[in-house]
Parts: C-alpha cells; structure tokens; sequence
C-alpha cells in the first residue's frame, strides 16, 4: 500500500488494476442531459480529482459513480462486476452537504458502525478513534445538527472515514473548513490512502488538487472537457475550457495577484 | 329542556359524583383504546414507513388505498368484524364477540390505517433528506425503516395522537362488535350514546366531557415525555 | 363462574326503559346465571339471533319472531308482558288532536295539517306497528316522505330527540316515553286506543341450529320470566310511579 | 345467513344496480362532507401553521387542546351543535336544526381539530428550516403563514384526507343533528347504520363499499392533480 | 460612497457614523458560553471581516446581530436604537448553508421582493436584474433545490442583494464557489459597497478577506480575541490565537509551500 505514496510525488498513471469504471455514462433530469457520455477508470490506490465549474456536473457524476442514482445510459463496473448492495459497502461518500441524523454527533457516527454490523467493544473503540481523528471529542453528545458547518463537514468526513472504505468520494470536503482544518482533512485523507482506500476528489481548490491528486478529470457542461495527471493539466492545459477556467486564475488561491484589487 | 349553560353547569356537577360504575367504565375504554392504538402503532407505523421510504411498482396504487382506509365506516367495519366473529362466521368458534377483544381488533382495524397514511407522509419528507446518506452508509431496508421511524419519532407522536383521538371517539364499530353490554363490554363512547338515546342529554354530556379529559391526561403525558426527550436529545 | 352467562338479543326500548336493570339482578341472584343484554334495532337483534350470536331473543315484533321461530333460527314464541303505544306531541298541538283517543282520527288530522310527524322508519317493532296504524287510518305517508312525515332512521330514543326537537308528532312506546329524560314540555296526545297494543314475546334461539347456544341457562332464563315470580317483577317496575310493562305470559 | 363471502358477493350485485334514492344520498353525502372538509381546511390550516411557527406563552397548552381535540367524540359534538340549533339554544331562531347546514357544522368542528394538530405538525417541521431564512428576509407573520402552507402543500394534502377520511366516514354527530331524515338529511353513513339495525346487513355493506368508492375516487383525483404539479415544480 | 472604496486602501477605520454595534454580547445554548461578552462596532460603508477557527462563533454571531437569535446577555443597537423588524428589513443575510423554497429560482427572489412590497413591473425588472447578477438566467424555472451547491451558493447572494440592504451579512458566501464563480461574487461584493451597502463577512480565505476587508474581528471560543485593520491583524497578529490561526500558514492560500507536500 506504500506504493501510493510514491504516486504522489511522480504523479503517473501507473498500469494497475482498475476498481471503477464507467462507459457512456448519461444522466437526464427533466429532458435536460446533464452527464453526458462519461468515461473513466479508477485505480486502485489512486486519487482522482473531478474540477469544473459550479453546475458542471461534478456532484452528480459522484452520485452516479456511487450508485445514489441510476443513469440514463451507459455503465458502471466496480473491480469488474457491477455496482450493487456490496460493492456499496465497500465505498463511502463524504456528501458536499453533510446529512446529519437527527442525534448526537457519537450515535452520527455509532450508526455507520451499526450498519456494517461492528459491535460492542470494537465499535466503541473506533468510534473514539474517529471521534479523535476528526478532534470531535468535545462535542461528541451534541446535537449533530448544531453543530458549525465546518464541524459537521468534520463529522461527515469521520463517519464515511470510520468504515474503511475502499473507495471514498469526497464532494468538496474542505469548502468550509479554516486553514487549520484543512490541513488536518488533507492528512486525514493522505493516511487514508496510505491504508489503501482510492479517492475520488472534487474540489475547487487547485493547491489541493495539486496537494493530493494524481488524475484529474475537467468536467464542463456535463462531459469530460479534459483528463491526465493533476500537474500537467494545472499547468498546461489542453481543452478551451480548461484553458478559460484556468485563465481565472487571478483567483486560483496561489496566484500573488489575488491580494491586491 | 334547561338552557345551553344550565346543562354544562350539571354536568360538570355531575362529573365530581364520582362512580364505581363509571370507573370501570373509563378503564376498558382506556384498555380498549390504548392496545388497539398500540397494535395500530406496532402494524402502521412499519408498514407506512416502507411506503414513505421505498419506490415499488404500484406504490400510488398503495398509497390511495391507504389515504382512502383513512375513511373506512366505523359501521362497515364493525359488521365485517361481527360477521368474522360470529358463531356462523369463519372464526366464531373463537367465542370472541361480545368482548373487549373484539372491540380491540374492530378498532385496530379502524385506526391502522390512519397510523399509516400519516406515516408515511411523515417519513417520506424525512426520506427526501436522508435517502442518499442512508444509500451511501448502506443501510439495508430494515434498519433504514428503523432510522427513519426513530428520527422522525417526535413528529410520529401526533400520528399516533391522531390514532388514539379517532379510537377514543369510535362507537360505531365497538357498539356492534362489543354489543355495550353493561360491565363487559360498556365503554365510554357507547355509554354516551346510549345515555343519549335516553334523552339523559345531560348525562351524556359529562360523560363525554370526561372522556375529554381523559385524552386530556393521555396527551399530557405524551407531550410531557416528548418535552423531557426533546430537550435531551432532538434538534 | 366466570362464564355462567347468556347472551339475550333485545331492543332498544327494553333497555331503555330500565326494564332490564331492574329485573336481571334479581334473576343473577336466584340462579347465578348472568345475562347479557345486547340492545340493538329490532330487525339487527333478530338477525344476530339467526347467526346464533345470543342464546335468547327479547323483541316486539310478532310477526317477524313468528318466522324466526318458522325459519328453525327460534324453539317456540311466548307471550311475556304488553304495554302500549302512544303519541306525543308538543303543548301547541298544531293538529289538535291533543286528547284523543280514536288513533285513526287523529292520525287523518295530523296529515290534513300537514303537522311534523317523525317516524322511526327502521322496521323496528314501532315503526311496524305504526305503519299498519296509518294504513288503518287510509293515510299514505310514503308519498309525505320528506315533507310533514319525517323517517329518522335512528332508535327510538333518537327519533324522541329528533322529533321534540322539530315540535313533530311522536309515536313511541308507553315505557320508553315515561323514561325518557328529554322530554322538554311534550306531552302524550293521543292514547287508549286498543290498536295501540304492544307485545313482547321471548324465543330460545335454537340450539339445534347453533351448538354454542346455552339452551339450559337460556330456558332457564325463559322459565323464570314467564314464571309467577318473573312476571311479579315486571308488573313491580315503576317510574314515577307509574306502570311500565303489564305481564301477560299463558 | 350466507357465508362471508355470500354476503360480499351481493354487496357488489346491488352496487350494480344503480339507484335514484342511493344517488340521492350519496351527493348529500358529498355535498356535506366536501363543505365540511373545505371549511376544516379554512380554519384548520391557518390556525395549524400559526401554532406550528410561532413560539407564544401557553403554546404547549394550545398544542396540547389541539391533539386532545383530535379526539372530539362525534355524539358529544352532534350533542352541543343540537343544543346550540335546537329550538330553545341560543341559535334556535335560525332554524338550522334537521338541515344539512347542521350536518356541516357539525362535521367542521370535528374535522377542524384533525386539520389543525396535523398541520401544526407538519408546519414545525418544515418551519425548523425555513425559520431564520423567513427572518433574515424581514417576512411578516401573514405571509411567513402562506409560504409555509404553501410550501408544504403536498404533506398537507395527506392531512386534509384524513379530514376527509373522519368526515365521510362520520355517523354519531351527523344522525343527532341531521336526524337521519329520509329526503333531507339521509347521508351514506346514517344510512348504513339504519340498514344495520334492520339487520339488512348485506345492503349495509353494499352501501359501506360504495362509500369506500367514493372516497377511492375523492383521492384518486387528488393524488393526480398532486402527481401533475409535483412533477411541474416541487422537489 | 465612493468614500468608501478609499478605505479599502488605506484601512484606516474612520471616524463616522455607527450603523450597528453590540455592547457585551453573550448567548448560551445547553448549558455553555458559545458568545462572549463581544463588543463591536460597525461603521456605515466598512466591510468588517469576522475570521476564526471553525467552531469559534462566527455563525452564531452573524445570527445574533442579524437579529434571528436573543442574546443571552447584552444589547445590540441599529442607527443607535433598536433592533426592530423595520431594522430588520433593511438588512440582509447569506447563510453558510444556503436556505432553499420549494420553488422556482426565480420564485425564490421574487419571494424576497414580495415581502419588501415590490410588485408589478419594478418586481419584473429586478428579478431579471438579480438572474442575471448571479448568472442564473438558464436555471431560472428550475427547482431551486436541485441547484448544485455553488449555484445555491449564488442564489442566495442574488435573493439578498435584490433587497438592496443597508448592511449585508454574509456567512462564507464563497466557500462553494468555483474561482471565477468566487471573482464574481467578490465584484458584486464590491459592486454593493460602492451603492452604499456595509457588509460583514465571515470566511476563512485570508486572501479574500484583504481584497474585501477594512477591519477584522478575530473569534476565538466565543470571544473576540483581536480587532483591527485587516493588513495589521494579517501580517502581525498580537494575540495568540490569531497568532496560532496564522501559523497554519502553510496552508493559508498564498503560500507558494501549500503546493508541495
Ligand atoms: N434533479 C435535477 N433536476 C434538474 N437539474 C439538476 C438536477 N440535479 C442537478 N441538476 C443540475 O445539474 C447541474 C450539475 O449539478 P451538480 O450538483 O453536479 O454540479 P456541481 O458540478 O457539483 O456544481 P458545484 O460546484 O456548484 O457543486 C446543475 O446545473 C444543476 O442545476
Ligand atoms: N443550538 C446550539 N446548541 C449547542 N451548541 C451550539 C448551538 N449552536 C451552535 N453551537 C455550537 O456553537 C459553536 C459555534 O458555532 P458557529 O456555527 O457559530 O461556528 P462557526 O464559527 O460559524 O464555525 P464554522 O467555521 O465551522 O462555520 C459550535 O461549536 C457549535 O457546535
Ligand atoms: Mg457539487
Ligand atoms: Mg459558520
């Protein structure tokens, strides 16, 4: 699982084993078609990023790769077979906003737990752990619902994380965290990758895709605009709405020019 | 015929005279109502969480009959109970009309329904926000049914309210099943309506403000337990 | 013991006369037999008695306890007690028939009025009889249906409720009549008429027919009402005084 | 007697066999249900959403009378609304008693407290969400009361069928007030509680399954028009 | 009011009119302090930047001077008296997470016109305005709850400008946003203040919060830990926790090390 890591930092797609899939992936909501013909594979232990503008389809592509809902066309292989009950199982979704269950921020993430059928004294020590992991100890018999909407993202991410999925969708899950936070998510997400758990990552930050991705995909108007390794799109990229998106790059976080209007 | 207020005034007095007679009375009412509200409970509230919460083939189909169950005739259903129980009825061995069981099962078929259709109304709105969370952790159906009707259980309460005022209030079907047989199968509702059919209109109003306050005090102290409950736990 | 008793299908206007307070305890006393009474309409008791839902049926409807027993659903028809009918009406007697004592004559004056009359129109007993009294009388009251004659539909008592409440016209039963509690400032108009006569009778539901009928403890029950002892008490009931049900077992 | 399912098997033949006093009754039946329902809704509604989205003193009282209300038995209602109409109560002169207009008043006030307690719950529901952002937008009381019933029109449809359902299926105030007359005032519900007490069970039935038809039609029609504007705007 | 774009320059706070301020604020919920004791003043036309660690207040307190929740202890003052429902109307809120009506989009913000008391052609004409300040015009007969989370994002921006408050809060109104999403809203931000509009903005983008800000109020458990011009508290935080905050600048956006792990 080590491997990962080297992936990291020479960021090529390595030749391995395929855990998802997709072929002519469409999706339609009132006779507007809004995935249109998607293609992709994921690779085990790899971490793909999905960037486009808002309404470009992001959200739902992950919806669709996770199963949540059905396309229109086309398919989805998950490690070859198709996507059901258990392949599910073995993924997690970190949504982009948290659904929290109407208890407190323990049983949040106790109920994961309940779900996959882990008990009594395993339970409680992982759920401790999550609760450490995304430092959620004090809060750990509220409400889940009061919380602030960075906490709750917090909440979002150790509940999907505590199931050690083999693939985690994560659906902007820093958008409202403090630097600190952030910080504390990407290792998070790093250490995740390290025990073996795909990523597929959606965010608007390109220091972050830089930071953690390896494949990125540019979706716009629903279709994949462009795909490669994170850099070379970052820095090169091909497609005009790459390009145009890029070319806003007076607001991409890293650029000096941003400071002064 | 004493004036609007005279017969208020009486049977308010009539209410303090406390009675052995009405006591028993009050308590198979009670009985009654309460285990046919919970068999309501125990079978609709399932049963109306599945509809809200899975799309099925026929579910509208489903979902009218259950809205229109809401409207079954105390009456209709009375005589197709008595006709169940009857000695010539397929379970008259059973030697069950003319008791409270009888009048338990003709009111739980009654208020089943009701429990249900609000059910499932209820749930489905919770369902619309936690339906792809529930897909995403992969909850099987029957701990998603268990979650939904356990977060919504505060919302649940006033279905269940809403069961217990329509069994509470029913005579028309306990009167045929239960044959308002003086200290077996009297409840308050046919008491009512027989003290009515006397003419003692005055006594058939206290009772009734009595069995008012009766669901006054079950309400109470369901509100009372929701109170404690909320506060602790529930946003 | 515990499930020493019979069921006996009977009417409304039994029960609500009191009749049955009064006399089943004494009963229960002497031969430990509790009895239930289920008081409903007069053709639901009959058919109840047929589905053998009740070990005993206490009506007042001749006719039809005649085909009860005719049909095998009964043993054998006996005569226990009478009283009679009577109208009332409101202190304004709007037919002026207040006083009478010819039913047929004053039923002709209530229809030339055109004044409220409210029927049972549930072929109960009652409402049996007071047709057969307006056939006598050469009145057509189906085609006033809805105009001045007004069918309840409902029991007696609520059909007493009804009609005082619209200043109508009432026939009921002597017994109901004296104990009903909502009587305002009605009065009885008419009575006396020998027309106006009301049996009851009791029938063992036949256990032949249905083997879950009590035929001991329901002949029993039977034995007791039609004998001297029962009969006492039924000419004993009073309200106000007055004399409910008049004992007229063979 | 016949069988159970001889009995079912005429209740269906003498559905059949259409007829004019059955048509009759049944638009009365209609006509006093509908209004009744309507007027529920009029006052339920409103009352039901001011309750669910204001915080005042004495609101868990009020909430409280609302769910005990749910439990209005029907006699004691059809007892007070004749009180109040009969000759000597204070609205005798109106001169409302026996007419359908009786009918409908009496089901409003037993329908109403359905409406209200159910709306009640639904409007907090929803108000939990909506609350601050209504705030934020400066929205007055009035309007904060029409969006919420607006938005929440769907869940709400399912309460005003439950209003529905205990309307149509109502005898014990409707015969006390209405007086069950042959005519005038005869509804599908008196009248299967006169067929029963003549014991014409099988008609009764007959009668019970065509309002149950009805009342199947009632919410077929509705579900579809909630179908067709759901599809156009809700989510 | 173009005296106002002058400030965002030199980041002197000016002596002028107070436009709200909160003496000794406090707000308890179960039990705890989550506000404490917060003094603060707001000048007409300033941009005050409220930062903090998630979890801080920051929310909590937009709500509190928002008016939306009673303060446990203190007193607020709008234009030195108090705040009312006609105060209330003249200011406006975007939520962290945004609040949907089952509507329209376009139902959405005429919503909000219709409560102001906006009606016939002048309701037409600012609807269409406010479409298309937030680039909605296409989505304009869609169910706004079935927006994507940037395009709520900007909806809600839309639904509170349409009412031209004097004083805007905005709760992170960015944190979704992608870049040239981000640009815009900043436009319209400044576009705002140059008619006039005072806004106070809670985020977590050091970078936005100098291109926007004049002042900043830095929340730490509930309390106001520092206050100042935005430069000074960026570049030379005197408190610790603003000096902890900004020691997570490793992960504050400009800092070219964010891009190499
Ligand atoms: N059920 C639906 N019906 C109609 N349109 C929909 C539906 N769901 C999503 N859309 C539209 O599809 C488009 C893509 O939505 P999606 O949520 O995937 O965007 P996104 O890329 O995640 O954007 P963001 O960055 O703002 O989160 C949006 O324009 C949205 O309005
Ligand atoms: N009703 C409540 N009951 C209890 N605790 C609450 C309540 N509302 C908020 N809190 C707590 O108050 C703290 C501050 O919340 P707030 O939403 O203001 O944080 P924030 O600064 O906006 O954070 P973020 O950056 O994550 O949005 C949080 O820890 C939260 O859990
Ligand atoms: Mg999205
Ligand atoms: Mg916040």
């Amino acid at each position: 699982m080590s491997e990962a890591l080297i992936d990291i930092t020479n960021h090529k797609p390595a030749a391995r084993e395929t855990l998802l899939s997709a072929q002519g992936l469409c999706f339609d909501a009132r006779g507007q078609r809004l995935i249109d013909s998607v293609n992709l594979e994921v690779a085990t232990g790899r971490c793909t990023v999905i960037m486009g503008a808002n309404g470009s389809g992001k959200s739902l592509l992950l919806r669709l790769l996770h199963g949540l809902i059905t396309p229109s066309a086309g398919t989805i292989n998950w490690r070859g077979g198709s996507l059901d009950h258990v392949a599910r199982l073995q993924q997690a979704m970190v949504f982009q906003r948290p659904v929290m269950l109407r208890r407190s921020v323990a049983a949040n993430l106790r109920f994961a737990l309940k779900v996959r059928g882990v008990h009594g004294a395993e339970r409680k020590t992982r759920e401790a752990e999550a609760l450490a992991l995304a430092k959620l100890e004090n809060l750990k018999d509220k409400p889940a619902r009061v919380l602030s909407g960075g906490e709750q993202q917090r909440l979002a991410m150790a509940r999907a994380l505590i199931s050690t999925p083999a693939l985690l969708f994560l659906d902007e899950p820093t958008a409202s965290l403090d630097p600190a936070s952030s910080l504390a998510i990407e290792r998070l997400i790093e250490t995740a990758r390290e025990n073996g758990t795909t990523i597929v990552l959606v965010t608007h930050d390109a220091g972050q895709a830089r930071r953690l991705g390896d494949d990125l995909l540019f979706l716009h108007n629903g279709q994949i605009a462009e795909a490669g390794p994170v850099t070379r799109i970052l820095e090169a990229p091909q497609s005009e709405a790459a390009q145009a998106w890029l070319g806003g790059r007076i607001f991409v976080p890293d650029n000096p020019k941003s400071e002064t209007i | 015929m004493d004036s609007f207020s005279g017969i208020l005034m009486e049977a308010i007095e009539l209410i303090l005279s406390w009675d052995s007679d009405v006591i028993e009375i009050i308590m198979l009412s009670l009985r009654v109502t309460l285990c046919a509200v919970l068999l309501a409970c125990v079978i609709g509230l399932p049963l109306g969480a599945i509809v809200g919460a899975f799309r099925f083939p026929m579910r509208t189909g489903v979902v009218v009959v259950m809205n229109t169950l809401m409207g079954l005739p105390p009456v209709v259903v009375g005589l197709l109970v008595y006709l169940m129980l009857s000695a010539s009825g397929p379970m008259g061995v059973l030697g069950l009309l003319y008791t409270p069981t009888a009048m338990i099962i003709a009111q739980t078929i009654l208020v089943t329904p009701i429990v249900a259709a609000l059910t499932r109304q209820v749930i489905e709105d919770l369902n619309l926000e936690y339906s792809e969370q529930f897909a995403s952790l992969g909850v099987r159906p029957i701990e998603r049914i268990f979650a939904l009707l356990w977060d919504a259980r505060y919302s649940l309460l006033t279905v269940a309210l809403a069961g217990f005022g329509r069994a509470v209030a029913e005579v028309g079907a306990v009167i045929i099943v239960g044959g308002n047989i003086n200290h077996v199968t009297r409840v308050m509702t046919t008491t009512i309506a027989l003290e009515t059919s006397k003419g003692n209109l005055q006594l058939a109003l206290a009772l009734g403000l009595i069995l008012l306050l009766i669901a006054v005090v079950v309400n109470i102290l369901l509100m009372a337990i929701r109170g404690t409950a909320a506060r602790a736990a529930y946003v | 013991a515990q499930d020493d008793f019979i069921i006996v299908q009977s009417t409304t206007s039994t029960q609500n006369s009191g009749l049955f307070d009064y006399m089943l305890p004494m009963f229960q006393k002497e031969t430990g037999i509790e009895v239930r009474v289920v008081a409903v309409g007069t053709g639901q008791a009959i058919k109840n008695a047929a589905n053998g839902d009740g070990d005993v049926l206490f009506v007042h409807a001749k006719a039809s306890e005649e085909q009860f027993v005719a049909d095998g659903d009964g043993v054998e028809r006996s005569d226990v007690m009478y009283n009679d009918f009577v109208i009332v009406g409101p202190p304004s007697d709007p037919a002026g028939v207040a006083g009478m004592s010819d039913v047929a004559a004053a039923m002709v004056k209530i229809s030339d009025a055109g004044a409220a009359f409210a029927s049972r129109g549930d072929d109960s007993g009652t409402h049996k009889a007071e047709l057969r009294l307006w056939k006598d009388a050469g009145v057509d009251v189906a085609a006033a249906s809805g105009g001045w004659y007004r069918e309840t539909g409902s029991g007696m008592g609520g059909t007493l409720n009804t009609g005082t409440g619209m200043d109508a016209y009432i026939m009921t039963d002597r017994a109901t009549w004296i104990s009903f509690g909502n009587k305002g400032d009605y009065q009885i108009a008419v009575e006396g008429d020998a027309k106006m006569f009301n049996q009851y009778g009791i029938i063992l539901v036949n256990p032949e027919k249905h083997s879950n009928v009590k035929a001991e403890q329901g002949q029993k029950f039977i034995d007791w009402v039609l004998s001297e002892a029962g009969q006492a008490v039924i000419a004993d009931y009073k309200i106000d005084g007055q004399q409910l049900f008049f004992p007229n077992a063979k």
